[in-house]
């Protein structure tokens, strides 16, 4: 993936695996972000294909002007174009949160997971205007109120989502991707903008929402107690190559990963 | 009860004023007002069955915008007039119309020329000749004075400028020939830039151009002719009969022909002598110029029609002065009115006159069959 | 509040509603300016709420209503211009065939048919508009905030040139407009027709769908996360507004009676936007409130600053013709300045606020205002 | 159509061309900074028309000229600091309508003072000496209204790209708060802008009106939508597309009337401005919209 | 305590429409000292610092700077006397390039820039690589630079910080760290810092001030909180929770 001559992501492959947990980690700038939009269908990439349960979502390869500026490898081994609008992925199964908090700000905690709800609805604008769709409506309700409720959100859902506390307002956010019915998840930094004690709350909460809803979990994140506890495996970022892959033991110990992200660990365990 | 009295006990009958003082057409449809005003100063009251009725004028602003007419119009009818008077502009008349007959209020029009004010509503009636004729007069005018070839102007979406426009062409191609007419542009409202159509009009190089259009863009079309060296005659209808429009375009109006209903230098009549005196004192009041333009005399022969038809039905219930409108005759200022079966003065004359010397100069009278 | 109170207070709000229009409808002479004023708002209601559908709920910022609305009027028009008139309104270049095809195959239809023309040819109106809106749509809707404006302002002028267009003179009548077009029977003819439109477009706005609108509306990128087709959904509000925008022009011109081309200009648009927006962007009620404000202000209460006002022999100075527009624009001045938000916000009339909002006025408490979410 | 035809047809278009371009840049500015459309702005171009009128009763032009352009940059700061400046948290729209409101004000205060019949525009005896070449002939300010008008362009373009109040424009245009943070006054800045918008429409309402010869109190009210048009066409925001879009849309406009199709001089405008939008979805000149997820 | 105290906070209290977000807090900030603010999500961090930078205007309360009363005043005579406010989400000027941020920076100030810019160019080698890259696309962390690059533009006296390790990777998070224990040793300049990382701020802080629902709880010299049962036990998350 490159913008202009900016190459974001080069040359990135990588797997996950049903019902793991895997991080995504790498310096700021790395690419990470950008390659959830590909895989979301946000930007379509410039040379290569994601697989979904085995089928192409998205490929693509050097057209036009790109051509002439492309800078990565593997140049004409993909031939073909399929373009997945977001919409359209997120109906496969596939969810994400983003790295800046995207909720509606001015919908209740509510309407936000009702919204989400709407895709796997089945009246047409008809019959749901003349309230003919009322069985369904009654469900969509109801299990968005279970959500909000496993998600420990039912005392605010009348609430407007940006007069939230940050911490729920990330728990809004998840709960409204998993109203999608996912199967994968991709989570950009939840724990961004978390303390470490909120972050610990996190890991748990991870963990129990993938057994929950059985769910394979693909994460973005710069908490490294976070990552370390919970991922299953890890792939390390930087300027748009895999420099690493592992459990996260050897990801710990990697020279290079520490070189360029992890930093020399000062005294960081007390 | 309905017609009632103010709170000095005079018995009271309202007269509205239905016109446009602001919009496009607020400069014509002012002046229009003021000889209304000024009748109703020389004329303030009527008897009826022996009582004297004060005649109240009830003015509404249409904005020359045919949406505002409708609400206009309905104020008028809710605020209890008898006859209405108006209005300059015929597409607001027109607009308007439907909901004067449904009332059952009669109305008289001073300036619309166009023929759909009063054609199939029994309630309209105006003091004027009409477009057809006046496109008539004009072409007639033309081709005597030797124009063997004419442009003509017009203005989009205009009930008069394009209907005037279109009666000129009519007539003028079957006078002079088919292929008379060597250029035919239209400008839209609001246009203030004319040198492309106008520069057309040069590359065709006309006799004469025929520009009927408001008062607000005639002197917009003739100084930007003359800009871009056109030398032709330009002529128009009689929205052009307006000192603004000298003013605005200067020492480049002169030799610009026009077609009127009224002159101020030859009174046809008795009432049109005393009218030139007192009107004039009464524009120098309202700080307007002291030429007498048509439409306030129209205005003022309106008001004398509809004051002659309460006096002939001698009642204030609207149907009966339609009733006694229909066959009311005068002699006003602008000559003697009668009415034919649609409601149009029997007129067959118009006034051609000439700007000259920074005036409107009598030229002719044309009379057509 | 219990339900069942507010079913009681609201079915007596309608019974005083409709009596109230049985009086004005009875008493028409006397009170026919406000019988007028109250029609043309009534019928700015049905474009307002439309336009708010599509700007305030959807967050499609499209300034085309006055496109839609010339389309709905001028086939309502020619649908009810009754057949004996038709050559004397096409009286400059005749009519087209296909109308006189069209309204003499009307003339065949059976009498209950006929009957139900007026909501037949709303309807009509509608449907041409939204298949318009369909078509225009597909290029339009993929531009974003004040493109999307430009561009559907630009398509109702394009619009409005082509009905305006010397070619289309037979079946529009080019620049002469429509004329002798069938009225309305009463006035509450045209409160139920409103009354449904809007009550078709509060309920829709409360479905699933109303929903998906209002996350566009509020971010495009989640929506699309969350599995809503922008495309789709986007086009659904604009042609839906788009219908109850002609449906509302259809109505203006039965209103009228007599229609052209250029009562459907920009300024049109910007007056409706102009009621929206005080009304509070997202606010049904509101949009029918300020309709009916904005029209009767404007037509009617502040009519007598246009004439010279006399206190005993003094005349008050400033008072005379166009005075009264420069006072409107004043007012509107203040309006928005004073409440930002419009004078209802995001919010809804309803009988808890109502209450509410009596026992802050009854307790009168010392605190100020209070917040503006409430 | 002869060559001489056409060369007075380009002559008008390039020559109202310029005086769109001189409005344009004042919409683009305002929207740049406060992402407001200022429907006012064409009115406050026909009020200039309307000082100019005034002014020139009394005193002579080079005078007269300055003292217009002063005064409508009074008003045009004067108006933001009146309806737009009180409502700066205040939603977008709500900003628009003020914008109208007082578009409606100016309007209806110019009919309510001046009445609605047109009044004279001052001739500046300079500006109108006839040219004539060949079969062409136009007046003076027909030929220094482009020359003008880029002139100005590039002035301003110098000012916003390499002064510090440039730069100022440009951070107060897209962040209020963090503008601030940076010790600007950004009140000052949008005045400035203001006055600098102001003062082109003075510049253009002059050119503009003395070659048309009369002002209304709607005057400004179709220059203005087209002058709106003009600066999305060349992308809201950008100084040389509101004057690439007005020399297009004034070209494009006397081209249209010249062939006979005045009926569709605007629609083919807005054509051509859909058309552009569809493959350049912010204009000719336009930044892309950044939407980083 | 022997230095001036830069900046004193008297009882301030900030709503925005209803809401309380600050109930009558007090704090001062010695000069050339660190000094830091941890408190959880919402607790009002942010708002007191927006409200010294003049962002906000208080409801009651006092805040002076070098004993001068600056409270509501207009917030660019506030950056004029030497205060300046990372903000939070970093909030660069998307449309200017890198270099343009760095300059606007430095708006107030009329010497010469270049070798200002050269020392932050130094701080941030990445600054210097993208100078001519519209800030908008910049990724999280890259921005995060900048907006602390350009804070120092102005060469202020008092520079507060709004999360800067907000979203960014653990090896930036530590040169931050050391930039900001830098700038305050080399160059004396005083520093009011608000952080989630309650661990690492701490340890560089000299005093620390513990925020919660809009009060002041706790108040102390960095390693006095870092080592204080509540304050492990809510903000360092490593006990357990109760
Ligand atoms: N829309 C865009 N246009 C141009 N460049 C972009 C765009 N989006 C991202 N980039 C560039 O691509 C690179 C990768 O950005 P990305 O947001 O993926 O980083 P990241 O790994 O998520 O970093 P962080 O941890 O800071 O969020 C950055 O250098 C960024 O400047
Ligand atoms: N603009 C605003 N309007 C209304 N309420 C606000 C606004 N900004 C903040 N608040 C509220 O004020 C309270 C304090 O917010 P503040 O941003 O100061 O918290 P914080 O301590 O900085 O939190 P965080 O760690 O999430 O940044 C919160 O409850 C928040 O919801
Ligand atoms: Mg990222
Ligand atoms: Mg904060």
């Amino acid at each position: 993936m490159q913008f202009g001559g900016v190459v974001a992501v080069d040359n990135l492959s990588l797997e996950v695996n049903e019902n793991e947990i895997v991080s995504l980690i790498g310096p700021n700038g790395a690419g990470k972000t950008t390659a959830f939009n590909v895989i979301t269908g946000v930007y379509a990439p410039t040379n290569g294909a994601v697989y979904f349960k085995d089928k192409m979502i998205a490929c693509n390869y050097p057209k036009g002007p790109m051509k002439k500026i492309y800078a990565g490898q593997n140049y004409g081994k993909y031939t073909t174009t399929v373009k997945k609008t977001p919409d359209q992925i997120t109906k496969l199964n596939v969810a994400r949160t983003f790295q800046n908090i995207r909720l509606f700000k001015d919908l209740t905690a509510f309407e936000n997971v009702l919204i989400a709800k709407h895709m796997r609805s089945k009246a047409n604008w008809l019959s749901a205007t003349l309230c003919l769709n009322y069985k369904e409506e009654q469900k969509m309700q109801k299990e968005a109120l279970e959500l909000l409720d496993i998600l420990g959100l039912m005392d605010v859902k009348d609430e407007i989502a940006s007069s939230l506390p940050y911490g729920q307002q990330r728990h809004l956010e998840i709960a409204r991707a998993l109203a999608t019915e996912p199967e994968l998840l991709l989570l950009d930094e939840p724990a961004a903008g978390m303390n470490p004690q909120e972050t610990q709350e996190l890991t748990e909460f991870i963990h129990d929402i993938r057994s929950k809803f059985n769910l394979t979990i693909f994460m973005i994140e710069h908490h490294m107690d976070l990552v370390m506890e919970i991922s299953d495996r890890i792939y390390v970022l930087d300027f748009g190559k895999l420099i690493a892959s592992g459990v996260p033991e050897e990801i710990q110990n990697n020279q290079q990963v520490i070189e360029a992200y992890l930093g020399v660990p000062d005294d960081d365990e007390e | 009860g309905e017609n009632g009295g103010s709170a000095n006990g005079d018995k009271v009958i309202k007269v509205g004023v239905f016109e446009p003082l602001t919009g496009e057409n607020g400069g014509g449809g002012f002046q229009e007002v003021l000889g209304i005003r000024y009748a109703n100063k020389v004329y303030p009251t009527v008897d009826i069955n022996g009582e004297t009725y004060k005649i109240e004028l009830v003015e509404v602003d249409n904005k020359s915008d045919k949406t505002e007419a409708v609400s206009a119009a309905q104020s008028l009818i809710a605020s209890g007039v008898k006859v209405v008077l108006g209005s300059y502009g015929s597409g607001v008349s027109i607009a308007a119309g439907d909901f004067f007959a449904d009332a059952q209020i009669p109305a008289i029009g001073a300036s619309c020329t166009n023929p759909q004010v009063t054609l199939g509503n029994d309630y309209y009636f105006r003091v004027c000749f009409l477009d057809p004729f006046q496109g008539t007069v004009m072409a007639n005018y033309a081709y005597q004075e030797g124009a063997k070839t004419a442009a003509v102007i017009t203005q989009l979406g205009d009930d008069y400028s394009s209907g005037l426009g279109s009666y000129f062409v009519d007539a003028f191609k079957s006078l002079a020939g088919e292929n008379a007419i060597v250029s035919e542009e239209q400008f839209q409202t609001n246009q203030t830039d004319f040198k492309a159509i106008l520069t057309n009009v040069k590359a065709a190089n006309p006799d004469v151009i025929f520009a009927p259009s408001s008062i607000a863009t005639a002197p917009l079309i003739i100084k930007q002719a003359r800009e871009l060296g056109i030398t032709a005659k330009i002529m128009a209808g009689d929205t052009w009969e307006n000192s603004s429009i000298i003013e605005n375009a200067g020492e480049h109006a002169e030799g610009v022909v026009l077609s009127t209903f009224y002159d101020e230098a030859d009174p046809a009549t008795e009432e049109a002598a005393s009218f030139v005196k007192g009107f004039k004192e009464y524009l120098k009041e309202n700080n307007q110029s002291e030429i007498i333009p048509a439409v306030s005399a129209l205005g003022y022969d309106a008001y004398l029609v509809a004051l002659e038809a309460i006096k002939q039905a001698q009642s204030t219930d609207s149907v009966a002065i339609r009733d006694a409108l229909a066959k009311v005759e005068i002699d006003g200022v602008t000559g003697h009115i009668s009415f034919d079966e649609n409601g149009d003065a029997k007129k067959d004359m118009a006034f051609i006159k000439v700007i000259k010397n920074g005036a409107f100069e009598f030229l002719k009278t044309v009379t057509v069959q | 509040m219990k339900t069942s109170k507010k079913v009681i207070y609201s079915l007596i709000l309608a019974v005083i509603t409709l009596a109230f229009l049985f009086l004005l409808e009875s008493n028409k002479a006397k009170y026919g300016m406000a019988y007028t004023v109250l029609t043309k708002g009534i019928i700015l209601a049905v474009v307002a709420v439309s336009m708010n559908l599509v700007t305030g709920f959807t967050g499609l910022f499209s300034l085309g209503q006055a496109g839609f609305m010339a389309i709905g009027a001028y086939v309502t028009a020619i649908f009810l211009i009754p057949m004996n008139s038709i050559e004397e309104v096409y009286y400059m270049s005749g009519v087209s065939p296909s109308i006189l095809a069209l309204k003499s195959w009307l003339e065949t239809t059976p009498s209950w048919f006929q009957a139900m023309l007026p909501y037949i040819a709303l309807i009509a109106g509608g449907l041409v508009a939204a298949l318009f809106a369909a078509l225009i749509g597909i290029p339009v809707l993929r531009l974003k905030s004040d493109y999307l404006a430009i561009a559907t302002l630009g398509f109702s002028e394009i619009i409005r040139a082509i009905i305006s267009s010397p070619q289309m003179d037979t079946i529009t009548n080019g620049s002469y407009g429509l004329k002798k077009i069938q009225g309305f029977s009463s006035l509450i003819q045209v409160f139920l027709i409103a009354a449904v439109c809007i009550a078709f477009m509060i309920l829709l706005i409360r479905s699933t769908y109303g929903r998906a609108f209002k996350a566009i509306r509020e971010d495009e990128i989640a929506a699309e996360a969350m599995g809503i087709n922008l495309f789709k959904h986007k086009s659904m509000s604009f042609i839906i507004g788009s219908f109850f925008a002609a449906v509302s022009g259809g109505m203006l011109a039965m209103f009228m009676r007599s229609i052209d081309a250029k009562t459907f200009t920009v300024s049109l648009t910007y007056d409706i936007l102009l009621i929206v927006v005080i009304g509070g962007i997202g606010s049904v009620t509101g949009s029918i409130l300020s309709s009916i404000l904005v029209t009767v202000c404007k037509e009617w209460w502040l009519r007598f600053f246009d004439n010279p006002l006399y206190i005993g022999n003094f005349q008050v100075p400033l008072f005379r013709t166009g005075f009264r527009m420069v006072i409107f624009s004043v007012v509107l001045l203040l309006v928005v300045l004073f409440y930002q938000r419009g004078l209802m916000g995001r919010n809804e009339f309803s009988w808890d606020r109502l209450a509410k909002s009596i026992n802050k006025l009854r307790s009168k408490s010392s605190s100020k205002g209070g917040s503006k979410i409430a | 159509m002869s060559l001489s035809t056409i060369f007075q047809h380009l002559l008008t278009g390039i020559s109202l061309g310029g005086a769109y371009a001189l409005i344009a840049i004042g919409y683009t500015m305002v929207y740049g900074i406060l992402r407001l459309i200022n429907f006012a702005h064409g009115d406050i171009f026909m009020m200039a028309g309307y000082f100019m009128i005034f002014a020139m009763v009394s005193l002579p032009w080079p005078i007269a000229i300055p003292l217009v352009c002063i005064l409508t940059i009074v008003l045009g700061v004067l108006i933001e600091r009146v309806a737009y400046k009180p409502l700066r948290s205040a939603p977008r729209m709500s900003i628009m309508i003020s914008a109208i409101a007082i578009s409606y004000l100016l309007q209806n205060l110019a009919t309510y003072l001046f009445t609605a019949l047109p009044r004279a525009f001052p001739e500046i005896p300079f500006l109108k000496k006839i040219f004539q070449i060949g079969n062409v002939s136009s007046s003076l300010v027909t030929f220094i209204t482009p020359v003008l008008t880029i002139i100005l362009v590039l002035g301003l373009m110098f000012l916003i790209n390499n002064t510090k109040i440039g730069m100022a424009m440009r951070a107060v245009s897209k962040d209020f708060e963090t503008a601030q943070l940076m010790g600007i006054k950004i009140n000052n800045v949008i005045s400035a802008t203001f006055a600098i918008g102001s003062f082109l429409a003075a510049v253009g309402a002059i050119l503009y009106f003395t070659d048309r010869m009369s002002v209304t109190p709607f005057s400004g009210m179709l220059p203005g939508l087209k002058c709106f048009v003009a600066a999305v066409l060349g992308g809201i925001g950008s100084i040389p597309g509101a004057m690439v879009g007005g020399f297009v849309i004034g070209l494009c406009e006397t081209i249209l009337v010249a062939m006979g199709y005045s009926t569709f001089s605007d629609a083919f405008t807005f054509t051509l401005l859909i058309i552009i939008l569809l493959f350049r979805p912010t204009g000719l000149f336009g930044e892309k919209i950044i939407d980083k997820v | 305590m022997t230095k001036n105290n830069l900046l004193t906070i008297e009882n301030l209290s900030v709503s925005y429409g209803g809401i309380k977000a600050v109930k009558g807090i007090s704090l001062t900030v010695p000069e050339g000292e660190i000094v830091t603010l941890i408190g959880a999500n919402g607790a009002g961090k942010s708002t007191i610092l927006r409200t010294i930078a003049g962002l906000v205007k208080p409801e009651s309360g006092k805040i002076s700077y070098r004993g001068e009363d600056i409270t509501g005043i207009a917030t660019n005579s506030i950056v004029e006397k030497g205060i300046t406010l990372v903000p939070e989400g970093r909030r660069v000027f998307p449309d200017l390039t890198v270099l343009e941020n760095l300059k606007i920076g430095a708006y107030l100030r009329k010497d010469n820039l270049q070798e200002d810019i050269n020392r932050v160019y130094k701080l941030f080698p990445r600054l210097q690589e993208r100078s001519w890259q519209l800030a908008g696309t910049l990724s999280g962390g890259e921005q995060q630079m900048l907006a602390l690059g350009r804070a120092l533009m102005s060469k202020p006296k008092l520079i507060m910080m709004d999360e800067p390790s907000l979203g960014l990777a653990p090896i930036v998070v530590n040169d931050i760290m050391k930039i900001i224990t830098n700038i305050n040793k080399e160059e004396g300049m005083t520093i009011l810092l608000v952080e989630q990382n309650a661990n690492l701020a701490l340890r560089i802080a000299h005093r620390g001030y513990v925020c919660e629902t809009g009060h002041i709880t706790m108040e102390g010299t960095g390693t006095e909180l870092l080592n204080d049962e509540n304050v492990k036990a809510a903000y360092l998350g490593k006990s357990k929770k109760k």
